[in-house]
């Protein structure tokens, strides 16, 4: 029975791991991308996570597979948001910064 | 059948991401690359049983060392004023070192095949582990049995920062390292500064006092703890130290201090480096303790690079 | 069940190589950063799912250091877009950046 | 506590000790550097007593014997080593006090060439007393890195372009070495150089190992072809760490080689092997010595000097190695060479001090503004003719000596090519060593700019070194009978 949670929850979880390169990949644009990614790969995580606590042999282990869980999703949180307003001002000139290798906001260095 | 599965395709990926991060046009893809590959080969470490192993790839590797090449790919931006050139390629060269690689590739793949069974060591660390002062075999390999290759690791790093040092401009020496932070109080930024450091110092000494009985220990302690000051500090909650700073400079040397008094202390039991049995425990304990510190700041004061000039700021 | 868990992460090896493409293609180094995050995440759940099928539940500290510093890469590429390596990337309006170049330091 | 014990650990600390002191507290590097001296040289005084009168002294460190842990091993080799390393240190840091003086501000360079130079010296004395193989890569390591910093030292464009060239070759060198080390742990099960001779046979893996380390070493010590990083490197750095990177440095890598084939894996010697080593040594001598002539800057003709005197180090493996190592002649030959590497060492180390005493004089190193030097810094001069009278090898020279041990070793031997390599690169070290002398001597223009005084007690330093070349030439039966105690091979032949 506990298995069989298991495996479900890992399965679901794989899933949307599966759906979030999905997106990661066919999405047109750097946001979209984003988006589809951070909502996936944390919840796939933490499916993954919680079928794997009914395994875990004490309390200890638990609380380190519940801390994994806040930091991924504390880290891909903050990231995404701070990843998205650098992509932000990217997005007026694409091809260009395509060209020279991405984004790096040099316009607004100061000397 | 479903492990060489698995193995296979780690395998696959490792080499996809190594290739792509040599072969990529890009510096900034590169480095990416080479965080992805740090990932991978903390996996691959798992796969082998050296946990160890595997918490230092993760911590290094995968962690700092990507931070520490992003921060220099910024720097070479800014100086040069755009984007670092991809390295302009050498035909002889390039070919004289791809020929060189595949025969060193080749040699060594040939040797690995012939050799015989292999002995390690295991049953010796296994035989001495009581009387090391360690439970956890690496432990005892790294602060006893063969602790004095760590302490002069632990001064490798030093003469690593020592070099970084070097590059100062002359008018910035005794400045703060590195870039000075600024965030907006209440941003993301300043926010995740906030919470992350509280849950990476629990971490931190967490992976220090663990490290007698199960993997973990300075290195990987240390460079949790180096992470978390390099956030805070990105975070703009505080200042990077001045390199001229007394109390950086005594945690910088205060671990290979304290190991190499020991290392010395142990002439009055006949040898050198010698801790004995019943001492061990609390002893490597407390070199763990200080070298975590040094290493910590070590490791940091590199990724914040040599102090820049006042104007500049 | 062993068996499941390395099924299970030999799928979540399949996805992190669907990010290496992203990596490799771009274009921006957003892109590419993002998907780096997806490799650690990913790396993450393989390292649960190994911990559970070889019973050595010490490998999730490895989980936890990963997870910890999942963060700091992509911390320093945010502060390394910025010109002078400081600033804070929510400071994007051109006034916001004139009064913190005219506030003391 | 014992005798070697304590002087072991005086030798292994002291410099390392030093280096952290003066990290700690920038601006009193002289003085720590004095007393870091004082206390290494007490302990390689008490060594050289304890292994003359006692013999090799041999330590477990920790109390751990092989294969578990490191073991360090003190015979006449590395006493030899060690004892030449203290004098050539003590008389650079003598000469680096003044340019690299605290001062009432910290400054940059100043601050971290002291460090940086004692943890050379700690990386240098780990390497000559550890008899592990890994022990001796982290010695290796910390070594590169340090001599990297200090061709660096300065921040000029292109010294950084120089040290990252040779951060580059020395890294590839590590590694190579690393995993030559990890085959030979991995089939054998020990690090150990003693157990590892027991262990080590000709099977596939052990090959690999020997070309896998060989290759990376040679790279270290700057061999043909492997050479290109040394002379923008060592002409590059300010002079007091050019002395220590072209006099100390690839000795640390040479000195590594002769542990591995003369006592890790001495079975595996073939004629081949030995005699490609020699032959890129004779390749690197003739290289290095015309290029030398072609160089119109003195520390860059030293620097390309040490590459052809580097060569012929290597002459050793064909004359000492392999099936010669129980023979007769194979004492004078590994006499020889470690005298021509210990007075090399003195002597290099003296001409790049001179060097940079010249440039504080004149203000550069080109070779027409060294014209009638010799009236502004008579003694340094005088330590620069010493210093080339013992690279060219002429009597009373410690190079001399070891030009002389190995050539009767060739001739006797019954390989005459290294003689007369040997007598070649005598009369191109002379060629190469005339012009700046020759200049030295020579009458100064009337409208060049008069020199800037060097204080007597600074040109006394190198003066001191170039003089300790010649003198191990004078009282070389002391030197070669001390060299020759725990000389893998020695017992064989009766010698002792």
């Amino acid at each position: 029975m506990i298995d069989l949670f298991t495996i479900v929850m890992t399965a679901a979880g794989l899933i949307f791991f599966a759906a979030g390169t999905l997106g990661l990949i066919r999405f047109p644009d750097t946001h979209s991308r984003l988006h589809a990614l951070t909502k996936a790969d944390n919840l796939g995580l933490g499916l993954i996570a919680l079928g794997l606590a009914v395994q875990v042999p004490g309390p200890a282990d638990l609380f380190k597979l519940i801390l994994i869980w806040a930091l991924a999703i504390l880290a891909a949180g903050a990231t995404a948001q701070l990843v998205a307003r650098i992509a932000a001002p990217a997005g007026l000139g694409d091809d260009e910064k395509a060209q020279d290798g991405g984004s790096d906001g040099q316009e607004r260095r100061r000397p | 059948m479903i492990a060489s599965i698995f193995d296979l395709t780690l395998c696959l990926v490792i080499l996809a991401a190594a290739g792509a991060a040599t072969l990529g046009r890009d510096a900034f893809m590169a480095v990416v690359f080479y965080i992805v590959y740090g990932i991978l080969i903390a996996m691959a470490w798992l796969r082998l049983g050296a946990i160890d192993v595997a918490l230092a790839e993760a911590a290094i590797g995968a962690g700092l060392t990507g931070v520490l090449l992003l921060a220099a790919l910024a720097r070479v931006a800014r100086k040069a004023g755009k984007e670092p050139a991809s390295a302009a390629s050498v035909p002889a060269t390039t070919i004289a070192t791809a020929l060189a690689a595949l025969v060193i590739t080749i040699g060594i793949a040939y040797a690995f095949l012939t050799l015989p069974e292999p002995q390690g060591l295991q049953g010796h660390v296994a035989e001495n582990l009581a009387a090391s002062g360690a439970e956890n075999p690496v432990t005892a390999v790294l602060l006893n049995f063969r602790g004095w290759d760590t302490l002069l690791e632990s001064i490798v790093l030093l003469a690593a920062l020592l070099g970084i040092w070097t590059l100062a401009q002359d008018e910035a020496w005794g400045g703060r390292a590195g870039l000075r932070h600024v965030t907006r109080p209440g941003s993301v930024l300043a926010q995740f500064g906030r919470i992350l450091p509280p849950i990476g110092l629990l971490v931190g000494v967490y992976l220090v006092w663990a490290g007698s009985k199960q993997p973990g220990g300075a290195f990987q302690g240390g460079t949790v703890l180096a992470a978390v000051w390099i956030v805070t500090i990105m975070a703009g909650l505080m200042q990077a130290p001045r390199v001229a700073d007394r109390a950086l400079r005594a945690a910088l040397v205060i671990g290979p201090v304290i190991f190499l008094a020991l290392a010395v202390a142990g002439i009055f039991a006949g040898a050198f480096l010698v801790l004995p049995p019943a001492h061990a425990g609390w002893l490597i304990l407390a070199v763990e303790a200080v070298l975590t510190l040094s290493i910590a700041a070590t490791l940091a004061m590199l990724v914040f690079g040599p102090p820049e000039p006042e104007e500049k700021r | 069940m062993s068996s499941w868990y390395l099924l299970v992460a030999t799928g979540l090896l399949l996805t992190i190589a669907g990010a290496l493409w992203r990596v490799w293609r771009g274009p921006e180094q957003a892109d590419r950063m993002m998907a780096a995050q997806l490799v650690g995440t990913g790396g993450v759940g393989v390292i649960l799912l190994l911990a559970a099928m070889s019973g050595d539940w010490a490998m999730l500290d490895v989980a936890l250091v990963l997870a910890l510093l999942a963060a700091l890469a992509a911390i320093a590429f945010v502060k390394s877009t910025r010109g002078e390596g400081e600033g804070d990337p929510e400071d994007d309006t051109p006034e916001d950046r004139a009064s913190e170049d005219g506030a003391p330091r | 506590m014992t005798a070697s014990a304590l002087a072991l650990a005086l030798i292994l600390t002291a410099p390392l000790f030093g280096a952290l002191a003066a990290m700690l507290m920038g601006r009193r590097g002289p003085a720590i550097a004095l007393a870091t001296i004082i206390a290494t040289a007490a302990g390689t005084l008490i060594l050289l007593v304890i292994i003359a009168t006692e013999g090799a002294v041999h330590l477990a460190i920790g109390g751990w014997e092989a294969p578990l842990g490191i073991q360090l091993r003190a015979d006449g080799l590395a006493g030899g080593f060690i004892a030449t390393t203290a004098l050539v240190m003590g008389a650079i840091l003598a000469v680096a006090a003044k340019p690299f003086a605290g001062g009432k501000t910290e400054r940059r360079s100043a601050y971290t060439f002291w460090p940086l130079a004692l943890l050379l010296w700690g990386a240098l004395n780990a390497i000559f007393l550890s008899g592990d193989l890994f022990n001796l890569y982290v010695g290796l390591e910390l070594l590169t890195l340090v001599a990297v910093a200090l061709v660096g030292i300065e921040g000029k464009r292109e010294t950084l372009a120089a040290a990252l060239r040779y951060m580059m070759f020395a890294l590839m060198g590590s590694l190579l070495y690393l995993l030559g080390a990890a085959l030979l742990y991995a089939a054998h099960g020990t690090l150990d150089i003693a157990l590892l001779a027991e262990r080590v046979g000709s099977a596939p893996g052990d090959i690999v190992a020997a070309a896998a380390i060989t290759g990376g070493l040679a790279a270290k010590t700057a061999l043909f072809p492997f050479h290109a990083w040394l002379p923008p490197a060592h002409s590059g750095a300010p002079a007091p760490a050019s002395a220590m990177l072209s006099g100390l440095v690839p000795k640390a890598s040479f000195y590594i080689l002769l542990r591995f084939w003369f006592e890790a894996a001495p079975d595996l010697a073939g004629s081949g092997v030995l005699m490609l080593l020699g032959g890129l040594g004779a390749f690197a001598m003739v290289y290095g010595s015309l290029l030398a002539l072609h160089q119109d800057r003195l520390k860059l003709i030293i620097a390309y000097s040490t590459v052809a005197q580097l060569g012929y180090l290597f002459f050793i493996f064909p004359l000492a190695g392999g099936e010669s190592a129980a023979q007769p002649w194979a004492a004078g030959a590994w006499s020889g060479a470690i005298f021509h590497a210990l007075s090399h060492a003195m002597a290099k180390a003296s001409m790049f001090l001179c060097a940079g005493l010249i440039i504080e004089a004149i203000g550069h190193d080109r070779l027409p503004g060294m014209k009638g030097i010799v009236r502004a810094l008579p003694m340094t001069v005088f330590a620069f003719a010493l210093a080339a009278i013992t690279l060219m090898g002429l009597p009373p020279s410690g190079g001399f000596t070891a030009k002389y041990l190995m050539m009767t070793a060739s001739f006797a031997a019954g390989q005459p090519f290294w003689a007369l390599m040997l007598i070649l690169a005598g009369l191109l070290a002379a060629a190469y060593l005339y012009r700046p002398l020759a200049l030295a001597f020579a009458l100064p223009d009337e409208d060049a700019p008069a020199p800037k005084a060097v204080s007597r007690a600074r040109q006394f330093a190198p003066l001191a070194l170039a003089l300790a070349a010649i003198l191990l030439g004078i009282l070389s039966a002391a030197p070669f009978a001390f060299i020759q105690i725990g000389r893998p091979g020695a017992a064989v032949e009766g010698l002792e």
